[in-house]
This record gives structure tokens, C-alpha cells and sequence, in this order.
């Protein structure tokens, strides 16, 4: 039992974070949302770094590590605030043409039960993957018809309402489809702790910084209470979600669809809480387009709901537990 | 104790309902949000019924101009004017129920003569320039200067969360002529007229992503001595007579349209589908919903509370600071709750699956409003613990 | 409309407070959870000041105030710790000789749709009022079978099983049964917001007067903050209390039942997150037995069930919201 | 990172499981939990067990007499121990925890030869004497004496939260020998036997009813000097040598009791009526087990990147506070949602119903024994806040 990263991989996750700070500037990150601002030099550069091949096979291109890697790199993307559709082009990689060197966008839709069928960065894919319990399915977006909706929870993930989940061609069965759900949810919580982290180091550099009644604002115990909480919640959802990246590679110690949905549930509450907070600490300035706190937070509201929401996951612990 | 109106109070209740029946439909189609013009031209038409019918400035003295409601009849007047979904007063606001009242108490009669006449009648507008960015909770630490030269003071400095700065005529505005005295000690209040030469407005965009609010640059600015209101050095106590006018009404507005976001999710709740069934056939859904409302009843209950307490003599201390940071809870947690019934929906501030999912995503961003203007919760939280707790203040 | 308390009012619970303070210090109040600790003699002499008959008309032998001056009372008694069956007796005084004076001493039961026939105060009790759909009926204790149990949680109210509700002689039709539930509910909330405010208060002086690093802890932020939400909830159910009591009084301006819900659910948070709170700022003290803080919480958690519980307050509320 | 046991530990696992299961069974019925003299005397039997199998002193260093087992085989070993329902350690705590580990690393060669060995076969019971009553939170402004007398320090206060005290031989005592230096510098470290004149236990009653602690009053107590550990005013750097033997399973046994109330609370949930079906129909009420089975989930996955951290080379700073502040969260709400679901069945501490009620209620109250003890949660959040996340000090 070792649940702590290597050397290996620190440097696997700092390479990560230092491309994002260099490449993906705040500015660079607002563009991407804009309508043609999908920038696929610098989603070539991203993929270029092995991002999405990551746990992939050397013999398939990809680096050959593990889902845990996959879990820490996205972790890196998640606080660099990085757009695009990464978890669709980490789940692709192995199957589409394409994807792997960045020069084919993919987006992804887990067919959903009820409910309105929106897909984030279909604006931005030149194909669409759609899982289901009976495999995956391949749609061309050029025949696609849908509607960009205008405002975008997030600004950064653009996304399309469609009339109907549509139909494709059929490229991988049950188990892959299975395995898909519970990588996808795993990747996605993954970048809700790195947007936990984020958006509390935001909020804590402001804190010591910003100064009222004559002395920084991070020096009065109510925030920095609200901020140990975040600090709290960040390390209960890493353990959370790393136990479940690790389980995925090492299935026997535990119940995997248990550990994915608990790392969820840790994740969300995380990442939406801190957000939360970040906004709060910055006082009225939070509330500003300009300042960067709502965006981790509208990130978080958007990544909670992809390949499972906290309500569901608590259900499918609940049950677990009673066996 | 009562809950019942009195025999005067019921009185006033069918009249305004009967006018408020006629009146309300005489109004063209409510402009966009964000149509500042459009708002300012709506509400001032609004504004001059109820001008002509005796309710302008309905919470204003007699010898202001206004009808001189009780605090009973001003909160009648809010309930019947939102049930017959009358105008809000958003572009009337920093007028009638701040700078108006505050020249009631505090202007000279010059002053009184040119400004109330048309607060009340809506051919005035008013912005507040409070706020700014340096100083943000510690309010009093304002920097913008003022220069006296000659009849004149020279204003420059930055002000923000100023709404309605697009459409104003005047802005009340806090500045500082004394930087050498303690920080409440060296502020003046000025009426500023919004085409004085060197004022620039530019709009603020909020997390909404629409501006709301805007920000005011001031490059000496001149002006006349003859506009400021109370003494020199006085400003901070003029801007806190203006406060003391809050009669506990301040939110009833806020709280009407949060209690219909509250109602148009349960609408929400009972078409979309969760689990077997609905999310409102979910009993844990339903009974967060039920606690929501719950605490808004409970807010309703507070604020008749306090308006009859603002009757007798004065609200109790810090109870506007307990009402605001209950409402914030409320506000979050409606929009917490939201999210989890709209789901997928939620990925958007569109309305989506024919149902009005729009407003309740904003909903969620707009708890930060609650929780962040006006004081944040902590200093909500300061304000009780110090002032009405009398627990020690921090060194 | 006026939702203030007039002098008369305020006279009325000051003088309440003022026996409470004076005829149950935490000693006599720690005695009453004894065996045999029941005091008639204080019982009575509580009785005498018109508790229990306040809202009875006066050619019943009541004082002739309303549901809203009861309300006020119980909050003072809450406030107080006062120990006894206070609901009980308020809603008997006026069906069951001799109680309005303290001579006999009441229990109430409201019939549980299911789960086990708990009574408070059965131990002490002269006569058992079952209140269900069709009535109250009453009970005579004296050949009641039935466990006190050994360890109540709050240990000033003593706690009976009943192996099956008893029945007795029918006393009274459902529309009184149906007052008792509202009546009773709206009582017990009224205790809670009582005690919602002194433990708090209790709080607030412990924490001005306790030093830790130098300091009174009452300085330190994290616990002004605490403090300041239990003001908050106290203020915020206070509202719910009142409008319900006299909404039982004025029916006309809203819907009873949803009021009486509405005060239980924010008399019920208020005085069990106060309580919580309570114990919480008096540190490791607040932990002991001998410390009064656990006492307040104790008592919320035992009148929270009291004719209703939050969770069914909640389901009402939100039926009554969708009509 | 690994989840799976290496090689070598599934090999300790094994050997351990074996040896649980043939010698658990030996052990005659526990005896309640507040009968000190019989959980001595149980404990003990268990020890010497363990001891003469090599088990004792599992997270001791070898040179110590233990068995200087990994972190990770410590993990084991707790997980093992649990799921067999070995004892738990209570009396033997303190010197197995803290007494022990601090004289391997501090204590003299004759405090080594006289002590180790009866901490580790179960002979020697130690109780902590660090905590005062008005001291609290700021444990290093203790204040009992110890006045050097010869060769004697003559020790006169009072000690609170002390258990076992009742049944122990020794006490690790916290004492100031210098009350002129600032409060860290002038403590020492004293091993006090309880037999010396002088000091009375008083059982300490808790919120529970029942006496899980003791006062110790100390009045001119004669202790050899040859009892110090370390240096005379460096007994708070001697403290935290102990502190820092602390391998990140310092909460694992309580978590075990904690997710075993869960489980229980569970198969309750499964028969209680709730509206039209059982609370465990309710997915309201579901979903509130699975938050908090899901962050016990998590605790466990935490618990173990500490203990691999520690295995590497220390606990990462803060992880001890964090982790304590999210247990004591989940602790809270599972007490308070018992209550929910038990209802009226929650009115008493003892069973109900033919149910496990009582462990429920008595959940609720120990939640503050985690949020109170051994620091409070605002303590941790002070020291994430500052030593972590490097906000500036409170002025």
C-alpha cells in the first residue's frame, strides 16, 4: 500500500501545470469559450505533452502509465482552468483516429436516462462519442443538428442542446462503454480537485494581500476558517479520488463503481465549496466578470454533472453500504 | 399582536388594490434588464401614475412631498404592488429610498425645492457613488478627494457598483476633504450632476455576464459648494441618516422574487424526471424545498417584525444584519438546490426543455449578491457579535 | 398588523423569567430528573402565577390572553430550563380538574402512527392525555404499565415505554384534538426558541470572560461568527414562533398548519445548531456533566419530536407550497 | 501508488489473521466499559498475549522492544485487530502511544530498563497528565508547579481529561519549573507513580452521564528528580517528540466505530417506519448514509496516503488537523441523522424497539468528544489556516 505520488509523478503533474500557466493565460482561457475561439494549435501542443494517450499502451502512442496518472494529470488541467473537452479526448484517444495528436476533437455524451440532451464542446468536435449501456457509439457532427446555447453556465464549455440522442455507428461494446463511465467520472472529479486547490490558493493569495480596516483581510479568523475548510475538503476529495484512480488499475481491494461514486461525492462537494468561498473572499470584486473566482466555480458546477451527479452517486453509496 | 390589518389598514388595502387593477395594465411590455433606457423610460412613466394617484413616495414624510404611510401601509403597499406585478423600482431606487429621504432630513431648502419634486413625480433619476473598489467592506475608507477651489470642490477618484449610472441625472457621492483626520471624520456628501465634464462611466460586467452595475472615473470634476448636503467633514453621518430611513422593508422586493424562484422550481420539480419518478415525487427533494420555504415564511414573519418594531421607534440593532444573513443562506441554498433538480439543464442560463431554467441558474449566481452587497455576511456576523452580543472587539 | 410585544407582554415574561431564575436554579431544575425529584410544592406555586391557564378564558379560571401570550410564556420557561410536563398542562388546564392550580400533574401522548410509545414525564404523572384523529381521551396513570427508562437523554425529562398506546375515556372530539396538535407543537417551538436564546446567551458570557492566548476567546472571530448565526437563527425562528402562535389566534391572514410547521422546523434547527454551539464554545468544559451547556441541547433534542417532528414540518410546508 | 498489499505485508497479513483467529477466542466476555478495574485487567491479559506472540509494540522501533512493523503493516494491523474484534486499546493507550515511544527517545537508560517492558507486556499502565482545566486549548499555559526540593520536585496543581487514572501506575506528567519565561520555555516532564502521597483522582462525569475521565489534584507531590525525562524547561520540545511518533493511525480505531455506528444505523434505517415505507425507503434519508459513507470512504483513503507519508518520511503539515475536521463533520451529521431517523425512539440513551438505539444518541454526544478533544476544530482550522496555508498570525 503506497498512496502517495512518486517523483515520477510530481514531475508528471508540474509538467502539466507549468504548460498550462505558460499556455493557457487567463486570456487564452476566456477565448476558448468564445465562438470560434477553439485554438487547435495550442490543443495540439496539449496533446503533443502525451496528455491524452496518457494510460494508454506505448504500442497504441500512448505513454503506458496508469489510470492513476491519467487521474494526477487531469488534477493539473482541472486548476489550470484548461478548456476544451479533455476528458472526451482521454476516453477517445485509443479509439479514434486522431484524437491522441490533437488533430481530431472529439466530444462526448453519456445517453442520459431523461432529461434534455446537452453536450459540452460539441461547438468545438469534429465527432461525437455517445455511451450507453450497450457500448459506444461513433456520430459525425457535420449531419448533426442543434442548437449552441447562447450563455453557458461556464463561459469557458461551450454547449449544444440536440433534439434527440443521435444515432451512430457502433465502435466499441458493453465493457469498454463501462469502463468509459467510470474513467469519464473519475477524470472529471479528478479536475474538480484541481479546481479545489486552485480556487483556494487564488483566494488565499488575495487574502494576504488585500488589505481592510488597516490590516489583511486573511488575518481574520472568519476567513480563515471558511479557507482551512476548503484546504480540508481539497485533501478528503484527493484521497477520495486517487483511491479510485488507483482501484481502477488494482480492482481487487475494493468496489470500484463504490470508490468512483464516493470520489464524486468528495470531488463536487470540494470543488463547489471552495468555489464558493473563492468568490466570497474576494468580497464585492468576486462578483466581477473580470476577476477570475466565478470561473472556477461555474467549471465546478459544470464538471459535477459529467458521467454522474453527487445525488446519484450518494444513492449508489447508500446502497453499497446495505450490501 | 396582530397579523390582521386594522380597520385604516384594510382600508388603504382595497383602495390601492382597486388602483393598483386599473393602473398596472395602462403600462406598455416590460423592457429587457439590461435596457437601461428603456428601464428608465418605463419606470418613469410608472412613477408618475402613482405620482398623480398620491402613492409616490409612499414611505416619504408629508412635508417632504410624500404620502406619509405608516411602516404597516409601506409594507401593504409592497405586497399589493407585487401581487398586481406593478413596476419594481430598480432605475427609482437610489432616489426614492436613499438621496430623497436623505435630503428630507438634511438639505437645505434650495435643495429640497430643485431635487424632491422630481424623485417623486420619476423625471429624476439618482445613482449612489458609496462604494469603491479599495475600500470594499471598510466602506468609510474611501479615497476619492475633494479639493475646495474657490465655490467649487474638485473631485477625482473611482467609484463602483454604481447601477443606473447610464441613466442618471445626479449621484449622491461620499468624497474625502479632510485625509488628516480619522477615516469617518473626513467625508463630505455632494449631489453630483452626471453631465458635469470629467465624470466617465463604464459599465461593470458582473458574473452574470451582463453590467449591472457600473463604475464612475472622476477627473476633477467641479462641484458647486452649493450641492453639498450637511456640513463639511459631516458626510458619514448624513450618508448614515439616509440608512436610518430603512424602515425594514428594504428586502420585501428581493424576497418576493425569490419566493417565486422557490415556487417556479417546485413547478420545475414536479416535470422532471429523477429516479422512478419526479424530483418532486423524491421526499428528500421535497422536504429541502419545504424547508426553503420554511425559512421565507419565517423571513415574512421577521420583516412584519421589524416594520412594526420601525413604527414603534426604531428597528432592534442588528436586526436588518441577522435578516441578511439568513435570507444569503436561503438564497444559496435554493440555488444549491436548483442545480441538483435541473441537473444537465443546469449547464446553461437558457431556459431549456420548455421549462424556465434560466432564472434559476441565475438565481444561484445572484446569492452572491445577497451574501457579498451591502456588507458581506462576515461583517454581517461582525455586526452582531459586537454590537448586539457585546462580545469583545477584535485588536 | 403588529408583531412587537407590548408592555404588557414584555411585563409577562419578564415575570415568568424572574421565577424561573429565582425557584429553579440549575440545582432544583438538575433535581426534577431524579427519582421521587418531581417537586409538587414548586409545580404548584409555577401554576399559581397562571402558566398553565394563561390563554383560558377567565370564567374557566384562566388568566384570558391568547395563544401568542402562551407562546411567550413558554419561551421563558424554555429559556429558563424550567423542568415538568409545561406543554402537557397548558393544553389539559382547561379539560382536567385540578390542573390548572398544579394539584394534578398531566402527561401527554400524541399517538404515533408507528414506532415506540415513548411519554414524557409519564414517571410523574397523575393522568395521561391520549390525543389521536378522533380525540383525547384520558388515561389514569395509576394502573398504567410501563418502563422508565433508565438513561433519558435529556435527564430532566424522564421517559416511559408504554408497550401499546393505553385507552381511556374519550374527554374530548377531534376538533379539540386537532387545537392540542397545533397548540402543543407551536408551545414546544416556543420552548425552543427559548432555549435557542440562552444557551447562546449563556455562550456569549462564557466567551467573554473565558482567556485563552491572552485573550477573551469572545475576540476571536471564528467564534464571534458562530455566535452571531446562533443570533440569527434565534431572531429567525422567534419570527416563525410568534407569527404562528398568533396566527392560532387571528385565522384569517394565512395558512395555520403551514405556520405551525414553518415554527417548528426554525425553532427546531435554532435550537439544536445553538445548543450544538453552545457546548462547542465552552470547549472541553462544555463536555461535562457539571457544565450547564449539554442541558440546553439535551432539551432541544428531546421537544424537537414533540407533536410533530422537523422532517414531517418540512414534507407539510413543501405540500402546501405546491398546493 | 498501490492499494494492493506488497508482497511482505500480505504475508503479515496472513501470519496476523491466524494468529487472531486462534487467540481472540481465548479472551473471556469484555467487561463494561466504564469498569476500570476489569478492562485493566482484560486489556492486560490481551497484551501479554500479543506480547509473547511478538505482536506488542507493533509501531515501536525495535531497539525499543517492539516490533517495529512499516506504517502500512501498523494499517494492517488495526484493520486486522478490528475485523477480528480484538480489544481495543484504551487503558494501554498512553503508554503504548505516547508514554512509551517518548522514553525510547528521551528517557534516561534506567527509565528504559524500568519501564518499556511493562508498557509492552501489559504489566505497566500509564495515564497522561498534560491537560488543565484553565489551560484548555492553550495546552502550554499550564500552570502546575513543580518547585525543585533536593533531589525531589514538589509538584502542586490540578489535571484534567486524564483517563484510566483510576487504574494507572504511572502518569506522564506536564509540569512548570520556571513560571519567569515565556510559556513554552519553563515546562518539564516528570514521570509521576500514582502511589505517591499527594494526589487524589476525582472521576470527571461527561455530558455522556457516565465517568470516562478523571481530574488529578495534585498537592505537594514528591517527585525524584531522577523521573524527569529530558531536560529541566525543555518538557514541551520532550511533548512533542511523542506527538510526532503519531503515524497518521492515530483515528483509525475510532473510525472503526464510527463506520461499524454507520452500518448499524443502516440496518435500523432498513426496519424503521418512515412515511408510507421504512427511512431506508426514503432516498432522501439514503442519500444522507451515502454522503457519509462515502467521506468515511474517503477518511480511509486519506488515512492511508498519511500513514504511506509518514512511511516516507513524515505527515505532510496540517493532514492531522484536516483529517480531524472532516471526521468530526462526518461524526456530527451521522448523529444528527440517527436522531432523524430514530425520532421519538431518540428521547432516551438505551435500546428501544428491540433496536441498537442507545449507541445512536450516545453518537451524537461523543461527536463533540472529536470536535472538543484534543484540540478543538477551531484550533485545527487555525493551524491549516496559518502553518499551511500561511495566513498571517492573529495580531
Amino acid at each position: 500500500m503506497d498512496l502517495t505520488t512518486s517523483d515520477d509523478q510530481q514531475a508528471l503533474q508540474e509538467m502539466i501545470s507549468r504548460f498550462a500557466a505558460d499556455r493557457f493565460d487567463i486570456d487564452t482561457v476566456r477565448a476558448f469559450g468564445e465562438p470560434g475561439g477553439f485554438d487547435r494549435a495550442a490543443w495540439a501542443e496539449l496533446a503533443e505533452l502525451g496528455t491524452f494517450g496518457i494510460a494508454l499502451p506505448e504500442d497504441a502512442g500512448g505513454v503506458g502509465l496508469g489510470t492513476i496518472d491519467a487521474v494526477l494529470v487531469h488534477e493539473a488541467l482541472g486548476a489550470g482552468l484548461v478548456p476544451g473537452p479533455l476528458v472526451a479526448a482521454t476516453l477517445a484517444a485509443g479509439l479514434v483516429d486522431g484524437v491522441i495528436d490533437g488533430s481530431v476533437v472529439p466530444a462526448v455524451l453519456d445517453r442520459p436516462a431523461h432529461g434534455p440532451v446537452v453536450v459540452e464542446h460539441l461547438r468545438d468536435a469534429d465527432v461525437l462519442l455517445v455511451v450507453d449501456g450497450d457500448g459506444v457509439s461513433k456520430v459525425d457532427t457535420a449531419g448533426l443538428a442543434g442548437t449552441v446555447l447562447p450563455h453557458p453556465t461556464d463561459p469557458v464549455t461551450p454547449v449544444t442542446l440536440l433534439d434527440a440522442v443521435p444515432t451512430g455507428e457502433r465502435v466499441a461494446g458493453p465493457e469498454v462503454a463501462a469502463a468509459w463511465r467510470r474513467l469519464g467520472s473519475v477524470l472529471a472529479s479528478a479536475q474538480l480537485v484541481g479546481l479545489s486547490e486552485a480556487s483556494t490558493a487564488v483566494a488565499v493569495d488575495y487574502a494576504k494581500e488585500r488589505q481592510q480596516f488597516g490590516r489583511p483581510i486573511g488575518s481574520f479568523q472568519g476567513l480563515k476558517h471558511l479557507l482551512a475548510d476548503c484546504y480540508m475538503r481539497t485533501e478528503v476529495a484527493r484521497s477520495a479520488v486517487w483511491s479510485a484512480g488507483v482501484n481502477i488499475d488494482e480492482p481487487e481491494p475494493g468496489d470500484i463503481d463504490r470508490a468512483v461514486a464516493a470520489a464524486r461525492l468528495m470531488a463536487a462537494r470540494a470543488a463547489t465549496e471552495n468555489g464558493k468561498t473563492g468568490v466570497q473572499v474576494h468580497g464585492g470584486m468576486g462578483f466581477t466578470w473580470e476577476v477570475v473566482a466565478h470561473l472556477y466555480l461555474k467549471r465546478a458546477w459544470v464538471l459535477e454533472t459529467q458521467f454522474g451527479n453527487p445525488d446519484d452517486a450518494a444513492e449508489l453509496v447508500a446502497l453499497k453500504v446495505a450490501g | 399582536m396582530h397579523l390582521r390589518d386594522t380597520p385604516e389598514e384594510a382600508t388603504f388595502r382595497a383602495e390601492l388594490r382597486a388602483w393598483l387593477a386599473e393602473n398596472v395594465p395602462k403600462l406598455p411590455p416590460e423592457p429587457d434588464h439590461t435596457d437601461w433606457p428603456g428601464r428608465r423610460a418605463y419606470e418613469s412613466q410608472w412613477q408618475r401614475l402613482l405620482f398623480d394617484a398620491g402613492y409616490a413616495g409612499i414611505n416619504w414624510p408629508v412635508e417632504g412631498g410624500g404620502k406619509g404611510a405608516t411602516p404597516g401601509e409601506h409594507l401593504i403597499y409592497l405586497e399589493e404592488a407585487s401581487a398586481a406585478k406593478a413596476p419594481e423600482v430598480t432605475v427609482g431606487f437610489v432616489g426614492q429610498m436613499h438621496a430623497g429621504p436623505t435630503l428630507i432630513a438634511e438639505g437645505t431648502p434650495e435643495q429640497k425645492a430643485h431635487h424632491l419634486r422630481g424623485i417623486l413625480d420619476g423625471s429624476h433619476v439618482w445613482c449612489q457613488g458609496f462604494s469603491e473598489p479599495e475600500a470594499g467592506s471598510d466602506l468609510a475608507s474611501l479615497r476619492t478627494r475633494a479639493v475646495r477651489d474657490g465655490d467649487h470642490y474638485v473631485v477625482t477618484g473611482q467609484k463602483i457598483w454604481t447601477s443606473n449610472a447610464t441613466v442618471a441625472d445626479y449621484c449622491e457621492l461620499l468624497v474625502r476633504t479632510d485625509p488628516d483626520v480619522p477615516k469617518h471624520k473626513g467625508i463630505t456628501w455632494l449631489i453630483m450632476p452626471m453631465d458635469l465634464p470629467g465624470i466617465e462611466v463604464r459599465p461593470l460586467v458582473t458574473a452574470h455576464g451582463t453590467a449591472e452595475f457600473a463604475e464612475l472615473f472622476l477627473d476633477e470634476v467641479r462641484i458647486p459648494v452649493a450641492n453639498r448636503v450637511g456640513d463639511e467633514n459631516d458626510g458619514w453621518r448624513v450618508a448614515n441618516v439616509t440608512l436610518s430611513f430603512e424602515r425594514g422593508t428594504g428586502f420585501v422586493g428581493e424576497m418576493l422574487d425569490t419566493t417565486n424562484l422557490m415556487k417556479e422550481l417546485v413547478a420545475i420539480a414536479e416535470v422532471t424526471p429523477k429516479g422512478a419518478g419526479t424530483a418532486w415525487d423524491d421526499p428528500g427533494i421535497r422536504r429541502e424545498l419545504g424547508q426553503i420555504a420554511a425559512e421565507l415564511d419565517a423571513l415574512w414573519a421577521y420583516t412584519k417584525r421589524n416594520v412594526s418594531a420601525g413604527a414603534k421607534g426604531g428597528l432592534p440593532m442588528g436586526s436588518g444584519s441577522a435578516f441578511k444573513l439568513s435570507y444569503a443562506g436561503v438564497v444559496q441554498r435554493l440555488g444549491d438546490l436548483a442545480l441538483r433538480i435541473l441537473d444537465r439543464a443546469s449547464l446553461a442560463m437558457d431556459d431549456v426543455d420548455g421549462r424556465p431554467t434560466a432564472a434559476q441558474v441565475h438565481g444561484r449566481l445572484h446569492a452572491f449578491a445577497v451574501s457579498l452587497g451591502g456588507g458581506t455576511s462576515q461583517i454581517q456576523q461582525n455586526i452582531i457579535a459586537e454590537r448586539v452580543l457585546g462580545l469583545p472587539r477584535e485588536r
